[in-house]
C-alpha cells in the first residue's frame, strides 16, 4: 500500500515541476519549489518504511526543518528588490 | 487487532495520496497565483497528516513514530509560514489577485 | 518498482535540467535549481546512500538557494546577453552525449553485484569496519578513520575557499583586519510577525537536530559535514529573521574565524597526537587504552573538527553576502 | 526491465553535457555557475548509481542483521565531502562574480571583454 501512496506523491511532483516550468510569475515557481519540498519530505517516509529502514527518517525530519528557509530568504529578497528598484517589477 | 490497524493504516495512506494528488492538480490548473496557493497549501497540509498518520500506524510505538510525530508537528509549523512568507513576498511585488468573477458580476 | 521510483526522478531530473538552462531570468534559474537539489536527494536516497542525501538536504534546502539569492541581489537578475541559441555548441555538447551513452553500454547494469567497483576494497570495508572500528555506520567509519587523509585535503578545500571568500567580499576596517561590519539598519524580516514567532520556535530545533547529527553520525547517517550545514542553515533562519546585526551578535565573526581554523587545527592535532603518542599520522587506535576506544575517540573529534570547520565557513560566507548587500 | 539497467547512466551523460552547455554556450556568469554545478551533480549521480547492489540496503550495520547485503560505502564517502566541497567552491566563485559585477557593472562575458578591450 505504500506504492500507491509514493505513486501519487511522484505524481504530485511532475505537477508541481510542471506548474514550475509554466510560471508564469516568478512566485509560482517559488510555489512549485515548496510544494516539492513538502512531497520530498512524504516521499522520504514513504521509502523509508518501504525499504524497511526506519532509522532513515532523520532525512525527511531535516527537510521538514529546513525547506522553508529559502522560502523566506524570497520574501527578504523580493523587500530588498523592492526597496532598491521602486519602479520595475520582478 | 492487526488487520484493524492495518486496515485502517491503508485508508489513511491512500486518502492522504488522492487529497496530495489533488492538491497538487489544484496547483497546475487554478487560475491565477493566489488560488494556486490556496489549492497547493490546504489539500497539504491535510494530505501531509494523513499519509503520515498512516505511516505512524504502521509504526507501532517506536523511535520512528516519534520522529514522525515530530516530522508532522514542524510540517504543521512550516508550511503555513512558508505560504505566507510567499503570499506576503507576492504582495510586496505588486502582484494582485485576479478579479475575473466580480468583474463580470459588475458588468 | 523501486527501479521504476528511480527512473520517473531521474527523468523529471532531465527535464529540470533543461528547464535551468532555458531560464532567462537567474531567480527562476535558482529556483529551478532547488528543485533539481530535492531531486537529487530522493535519488540519492532510492539508490541506498542515506549519507549523502542528508549532506545533499542540508546543503540543498539550507544553504545553496540562500546564497545564490544573496548573490543575485549584488548583482543582476536577468540574462542580457543574446538570447539565441549557437549551433556549435549544441551539435558538439550532441556529439558528445551521445558517445558518452555508447560508452555506457559497456557498463555494468545497475545494482549488478558482480560489477568490478564492488570487488576490490569495498567488501574489506564492510567486513573489517566491526572487527577494527566497531561502529555501525561503515561510511563515516571510512570517511574518519580509512580514508582519514582524504578527509583533512576536503576539509582543507572548504577552509581556503572561506578564507577566499573573506578577502574577495570582506570589509577592511581601520586597523586593517578584515571585518563583516553589522549595520544597524540590517532589519531582516522583523516586521513580519508570522515568520518570526515560528523561526524563532525552530532555531534551537534546528541547532539541537544538528548537534543529534553531528554526534549521532557513528550510528546512523549523519556526520560532520552534515551537522555543520544544518547548524549554518538554523543560524542563518535567525539572521533573516531577525537581521545580520542579531546573528552576529550571537555568533561573532571572531568566534566564526575560530571556528574555521579551529576546526581544522582540531583535525590535524588528532593526527599530530596520534603520531606522538608512536603511531602514524590519523592512526586513532593509540589515543587510547585498547585500540577500539581510541578509534571512537578520534572519529568523535576529527567528526568535530570538521563540524567546527564547516559551520564556519558556510556562515561566515552568508554573512560576507549580507554585509556586502548593505553597503551599497 | 533490463534495459533499465543503464538508465542512471545515460541520465548522467545528458546532465553532464547539458552542464557543459550551459558553461559554454551562455554569456552570463551566474548562469556558467549554475552550469557548472549541474555538471558536479552529473558526477555525483555516476558514482552514486555505482555504489547500489542488487538487495542491498544502506551501508549502517544493523543489530541483528545476519547476510545481510550493504550497498558500496566508498562512492558514498568520496560524493558526500564533494558535495560541501562543492557548495564552499561556489560560494567562491559567486563571491568572484560579484566582484566583477561591482567593477564592471555587468555580468555578461561579452561586455566584460568589450570593457577591457577599451
Amino acid at each position: 500500500m505504500y506504492f500507491a501512496a509514493t505513486i501519487a506523491i511522484l505524481l504530485t511532483m511532475s505537477l508541481a515541476l510542471a506548474r514550475a516550468l509554466l510560471g508564469p510569475t516568478v512566485f509560482d515557481r517559488v510555489l512549485a519549489v515548496n510544494m516539492f519540498g513538502t512531497k520530498t519530505v512524504l516521499l522520504l517516509s514513504v521509502i523509508a518504511f518501504l525499504y524497511g529502514r526506519p532509522d532513515f527518517l532523520d532525512l525527511a525530519l531535516a527537510y521538514a526543518l529546513i525547506n522553508f528557509i529559502g522560502v523566506l530568504a524570497v520574501l527578504k529578497f523580493v523587500q530588498d528588490y523592492m526597496l532598491r528598484h521602486q519602479d520595475t517589477d520582478l | 487487532m492487526e488487520y484493524a490497524i492495518d486496515i485502517a493504516s491503508w485508508l489513511l495512506l491512500i486518502a492522504g495520496g488522492v487529497f496530495v494528488f489533488i492538491g497538487g492538480v489544484g496547483a497546475l490548473r487554478m487560475p491565477d497565483f493566489y488560488t494556486r496557493m490556496h489549492a497547493a497549501s490546504l489539500t497539504d497540509t491535510l494530505g501531509t497528516i494523513l499519509i503520515l498518520l498512516g505511516i505512524i500506524l504502521q509504526a507501532g510505538l517506536s523511535l520512528a513514530a516519534i520522529k514522525l510525530a515530530a516530522i508532522t508537528v514542524f510540517l504543521l509549523l512550516t508550511c503555513p509560514t512558508a505560504a505566507y512568507a510567499l503570499a506576503n513576498a507576492a504582495r510586496l511585488s505588486g502582484l494582485t489577485p485576479e478579479r475575473r468573477v466580480s468583474d463580470a458580476e459588475e458588468t | 518498482m523501486v527501479t521504476l521510483f528511480g527512473v520517473f526522478l531521474l527523468t523529471l531530473l532531465v527535464i529540470t535540467a533543461f528547464g535551468i538552462v532555458r531560464a532567462q531570468h537567474l531567480f527562476v534559474a535558482v529556483m529551478l535549481s532547488g528543485i533539481f537539489s530535492l531531486q537529487m536527494a530522493a535519488i540519492f536516497f532510492i539508490l541506498d546512500a542515506a549519507d549523502v542525501a542528508l549532506t545533499e538536504a542540508a546543503v540543498g534546502a539550507g544553504v545553496a538557494t540562500v546564497l545564490m539569492l544573496g548573490a543575485l541581489a549584488l548583482t543582476d537578475d536577468r540574462e542580457r546577453g543574446p538570447k539565441r541559441h549557437r549551433w556549435a555548441p549544441i551539435v558538439v555538447v550532441s556529439l558528445t552525449t551521445l558517445m558518452v551513452i555508447y560508452a555506457t553500454f559497456d557498463k555494468p547494469r545497475l545494482g549488478d553485484p558482480e560489477a568490478p567497483v564492488h570487488q576490490h576494497v569495498a567488501p574489506w570495508y564492510l567486513e573489517e569496519t566491526p572487527r577494527l572500528i566497531d561502529i555501525p555506520n561503515v561510511v563515516t567509519a571510512i570517511l574518519a578513520s580509512f580514508r582519514g587523509y582524504d578527509t583533512l585535503g576536503e576539509l582543507f578545500v572548504i577552509f581556503t575557499a572561506g578564507i577566499g571568500v573573506l578577502f574577495l567580499l570582506a570589509n577592511p576596517s581601520k586597523r586593517g583586519a578584515l571585518s563583516l561590519l553589522p549595520s544597524a539598519e540590517a532589519e531582516g524580516l522583523r516586521h513580519h510577525l508570522v515568520p518570526r514567532v515560528v523561526g524563532r520556535l525552530l532555531v534551537p530545533f534546528i541547532v539541537l537536530f544538528g548537534l543529534y547529527v553531528q554526534f549521532h553520525g557513528e550510528y546512523g547517517p549523519g556526520g560532520g559535514f552534515q551537522a555543520g550545514a544544518l547548524i549554518s542553515a538554523g543560524f542563518i533562519l535567525y539572521a533573516l529573521i531577525e537581521g545580520e546585526g542579531a546573528a552576529l551578535r550571537a555568533m561573532s565573526f571572531r568566534l566564526l574565524r575560530g571556528m574555521i581554523a579551529g576546526g581544522a587545527l582540531l583535525y590535524v592535532g588528532v593526527g599530530l597526537a596520534g603520531m606522538l603518542l608512536g603511531g602514524n599520522f590519523l592512526d586513532y587506535s593509540v589515543l587510547a587504552d585498547n585500540p577500539i576506544a581510541g578509534q571512537h575517540l578520534g572519529i568523535m573529534l576529527v567528526e568535530a573538527g570538521v563540524g567546527l570547520t564547516v559551520t564556519g565557513t558556510l556562515l561566515t560566507v552568508f554573512h560576507a553576502f549580507a554585509a556586502r548587500e548593505q553597503r551599497r | 526491465m533490463e534495459f533499465l539497467g543503464l538508465y542512471n547512466y545515460w541520465v548522467f551523460a545528458i546532465l553532464l553535457m547539458t552542464g557543459l552547455y550551459a558553461v559554454i554556450s551562455r554569456a552570463n556568469l551566474i548562469k556558467k555557475l549554475l552550469g557548472m554545478t549541474m555538471f558536479q551533480a552529473a558526477v555525483f549521480l555516476l558514482y552514486i548509481s555505482m555504489d547500489k547492489v542488487d538487495g542491498g540496503t544502506a551501508p549502517i550495520i544493523q543489530v541483528g542483521a545476519v547476510d545481510q547485503l550493504y550497498s558500496n560505502p566508498l562512492p558514498q564517502v568520496l560524493i558526500l565531502t564533494a558535495i560541501v566541497v562543492g557548495i564552499a567552491t561556489l560560494s567562491l566563485g559567486l563571491a568572484i562574480v560579484v566582484r566583477i559585477s561591482e567593477t564592471y557593472g555587468t555580468i555578461e562575458e561579452g561586455e566584460i571583454r568589450e570593457i577591457d578591450e577599451e
